[in-house]
């Protein structure tokens, strides 16, 4: 589903990526950790084509990203479902509207989306604050909406970037068995987190990250 | 169907900015209508003051028949000549007499006529209409018959000055304001998109197609065009027979049955057509500006 | 001077909003500034032509001296009269030769002079002027020694109603044209507030005084107001002096040694401190409005 | 130095805090932990004034903060330095520029300030990146930025909300010491957080908040 080959990055010269290579094969349930400012978002970023590489190649589900023309980008992001690490909700509607959104974008039809967004919003135990807008939420709040709109479309490759960064304990581990169900169901999943807590409880594999390159990688048989 | 709900619902949530951008179209378009509609009627003012000039060539009182009849004919086959009148001495006597009707006791008392019979020409109005009278004006004293030639030379070339002093300025103005409309409504627009920044951004991260993003924007700048233009016309309607109302009777004794006119027609359908452009090219390069920095990663 | 240094580095963060706003109120003030340019230069035209309206008292030819002298001291201390000329019979015949100098041949051939002499009074200019004109003539047309009376009544009437059409359209246009500039000047204000909520907020959570947060936003809404003032009002002279540089031969063929005024000195103070208002203003509404939100909690 | 008596908090009539009354002394250091949508960021709110209260009474150093008027605000704030649990670092500047504008605000002249900014950046470990733009940084990097930001004044309240959602345990420990630093200098330090680890790691006293209640304190001795 996803591979890097000899992946490098760099941001205005100073490298963010260097030398990535790994193949996260269909079904899979990675998690992505390493220190602050090691890489994990520009990576994630990568397969959603947020940023281009400089060298190497990655593909998903068989097509190399950094070739894709803008004009045929949203075939790629349409597979992908992210929960970005700055949540990136729109502070004008109301966190139903939030979650429908992507689903108005791919065009299905209304009574669809009214479903699945309340569905989505309740699996984070938030349906009641459906007419909320995301100025009046806790920041948990926001961040497991977020985590609704990413899984609402039901992903091939669902991205999760810090997740569970704002959630209790409790939660984040509710969180991580709904990525799991999702995973059960055929997604792939791959989850960027500090929590070692997270790590733990996840029997999966784990990719660390350190200034950029891979230094150790868990792998489950 | 659904872009026209996205786009209804995006202007929905940036109320103001709409109504700020929907009116600072109006007032440049409004501006720039009320000069159409005063350049129309002046124009037509002054087109039918330029109807007015006119050579006069005064026969010698002793002309034959036969010089009358030849002055005739070259008068109305000169190309330069659009009509002409035969004003006999009678006639230009009693003119003189109801001019001067005040007086009129004493000029009747005068007992002979001193005035002479002449042809009244128009001309064509063309660019070099000055130098083509100065011409015709000099060729006809030469012809036997003819007394004396006048055609206010003074006038005319002091008229002339004055329309073109007009037109330039008019012109300069109305090229000032076309410039601040597109300046205005592309401005807005562009910070109508930038105010929905995020939207975009998720549309974009979310696979929506180019079209679907786009779409609605476009919609958007046309309406802002659309409506601009049209509250705008309606405005300048309202105007304009507020104007014919309260005036007529001032307008009337301005010399003729002139009427004040309304923007023709076509001119409005240009007007609606360029100013739907100008919100749609508006939306365009905003967009085009916007979506740059993301396909350019 | 850190208020100043804010307001700069405010500014400059924004740079297309602030030319945006600069020039949206250049534009507008403009467009005012044509119109008063315009305004000004007609009425000065006008205030001439209306200086031209004149009544003409025609005396008897048998008139006496004691009549004449009592109809002088007469006009000369009527309320309503401004000035007077006596035009005698001599003088009323050589104008009328020189006006008709084409025909003069005719003219002089009559051996003797049909035109009475007059009184040519002018009348102070009030509003009803057309009215006491009119008193006026009926009075002067019983005295002993006056032939007749002469107005041009028709005339005056005709130009008295172009006068207030004309007014009342560039006062109706300059009102348009004023709440135009408001509207935008006070919601780009308001754009380049809340494009900066983010900055205020923080400020507000960190401890910036009142006056401290205010202070930039006035400064710079006082800065887009002055600036606007200013280079409109440079826009202006570049203009005024292309016209009269371009058209001052056909000026001057219109009829006197009349100058393209520019705008007097006081008005251009009166616009630029409005200019500074409207831009203080502006800023000062939206900043209250924008503040109220955080006050209410 | 901070004083809550029986203090009722409603948004939109639904209750975020309940009858809340506690009394952190001058120089204390206390957690607020608790689940995602507890109430947490509420409570800090209150304190700053960024929120009233409906009932009760909450005194910081010695004023009621429900009866200042907007004018003499700043004041309090002053006084005060906030982590956000949004960052709500300014898009526009630096994070140099971002540290440095806390202390224009205040006054502090032109050499100060450069210092001070300096560094604050220096103790959170991003002096390197002192001209990037927050959207330059990674999730953590921008975290510090906020963190950074706050301590620069010196401020006689630190009030701190999830501080470390974001960063790996290792930096989050660093910047649990960087607050204790700053509170054994005389700083009241008031940190919210949900990790278990830094409540464990940091030997302080903890309010435990449940729906808005108080549910469980552990004083320290
Ligand atoms: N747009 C950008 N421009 C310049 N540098 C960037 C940009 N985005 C990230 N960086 C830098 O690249 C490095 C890796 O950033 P990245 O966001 O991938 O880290 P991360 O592993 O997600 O960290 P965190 O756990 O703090 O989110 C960091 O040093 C960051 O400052
Ligand atoms: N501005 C607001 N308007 C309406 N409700 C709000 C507002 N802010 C917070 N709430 C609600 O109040 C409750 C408490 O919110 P708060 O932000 O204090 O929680 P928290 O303990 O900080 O949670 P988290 O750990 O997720 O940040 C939540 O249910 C939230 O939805
Ligand atoms: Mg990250
Ligand atoms: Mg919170």
């Amino acid at each position: 589903m996803i591979q890097l080959y000899n992946v490098y990055k760099t941001y205005n010269n100073t490298p963010a990526l260097v030398d990535i290579s790994f193949i996260i094969k269909k079904g899979a349930f990675v998690f992505v950790t390493g220190p602050s400012g090691a890489g994990k978002s520009t990576l994630l970023k990568l397969l959603y084509r947020w940023e281009n590489y400089d060298r190497g190649q990655v593909l998903v589900n068989g097509t190399n990203v950094g070739k894709i023309k803008f004009n045929r980008l949203w075939k790629l992001r349409r597979k992908i479902g992210v929960v970005f690490q700055d949540y990136k909700l729109l502070q004008r509607k109301t966190i139903l509207e939030n979650v429908a959104f992507v689903l108005e974008i791919v065009g299905a039809d209304k009574k669809t989306i009214r479903f699945k967004a309340w569905e989505a919003l309740k699996n984070v135990g938030l349906s009641h604050k459906k007419d909320a807008y995301p100025m009046e939420l806790s920041g948990g709040e926001q961040q497991r909406v977020a985590i609704a709109r990413a899984l609402v479309n039901n992903p091939k490759i669902l991205l999760a970037d810090e997740p569970t960064g704002n959630l209790d304990p409790e939660l984040a581990s509710e969180i991580l068995h709904l990525f799991e169900q999702a995973n059960n169901e055929g997604t792939t999943v791959v989850f960027a987190t500090h929590s070692q807590i997270i790590l733990q409880e996840g029997n999966h594999a784990v990719i660390t990250l350190k200034q950029g390159k891979i230094v150790d990688t868990r792998v489950v048989v | 169907m659904r872009t026209l709900k996205t786009t209804i619902t995006n202007i929905k949530s940036n109320k103001q900015l709409f109504f700020a951008s929907v009116g600072t179209i109006t007032i440049a378009l409004s501006i720039l209508g009320l000069f159409l509609f005063v350049y129309i009627n002046l124009n037509s003012v002054l087109s039918f003051w330029n109807d007015q000039v006119q050579l006069i060539v005064y026969l010698e009182d002793e002309v034959s028949m036969h010089e009358k009849k030849k002055l005739e004919k070259m008068v109305s086959s000169h190309s330069e000549v659009e009509s002409f009148d035969f004003v006999s001495r009678e006639k230009a006597w009693k003119n003189f007499q109801a001019m001067f009707s005040e007086k009129s006791a004493f000029l009747k008392g005068m007992g002979f006529n001193p005035l002479p019979a002449s042809f009244n020409l128009k001309i064509k109005p063309t660019p070099n209409r000055l130098e083509k009278i100065r011409t015709l004006a000099e060729q006809m004293k030469q012809l036997p018959g003819v007394e004396s030639v006048e055609y206010g030379e003074e006038w005319i070339s002091r008229f002339e000055g004055f329309i073109i002093l007009m037109r330039v300025f008019l012109l300069a103005l109305g090229a000032l304001l076309s410039l601040g409309a597109v300046l205005i409504i592309s401005n807005t627009v562009k910070l109508s998109i930038s105010s929905r920044k995020d939207e975009i951004e998720l549309m974009l991260l979310s696979g929506g197609t180019p079209g679907f993003i786009q779409l609605p924007f476009f919609l958007e700048g046309i309406l802002h065009g659309l409506l601009g233009a049209v509250v705008s016309l309606a405005l300048m309607k309202s105007i304009h027979l507020y104007v014919v109302n309260q005036f007529q009777g001032a307008i009337e004794t301005f010399g003729r049955s002139m009427d004040f006119q309304f923007i023709p027609f076509p001119l409005i359908m240009t007007i609606v057509m360029a100013s739907i452009l100008v919100g749609w090219l508006g939306s365009f390069f905003s967009l085009h500006q916007f979506l740059g920095v993301y396909k350019k990663l």
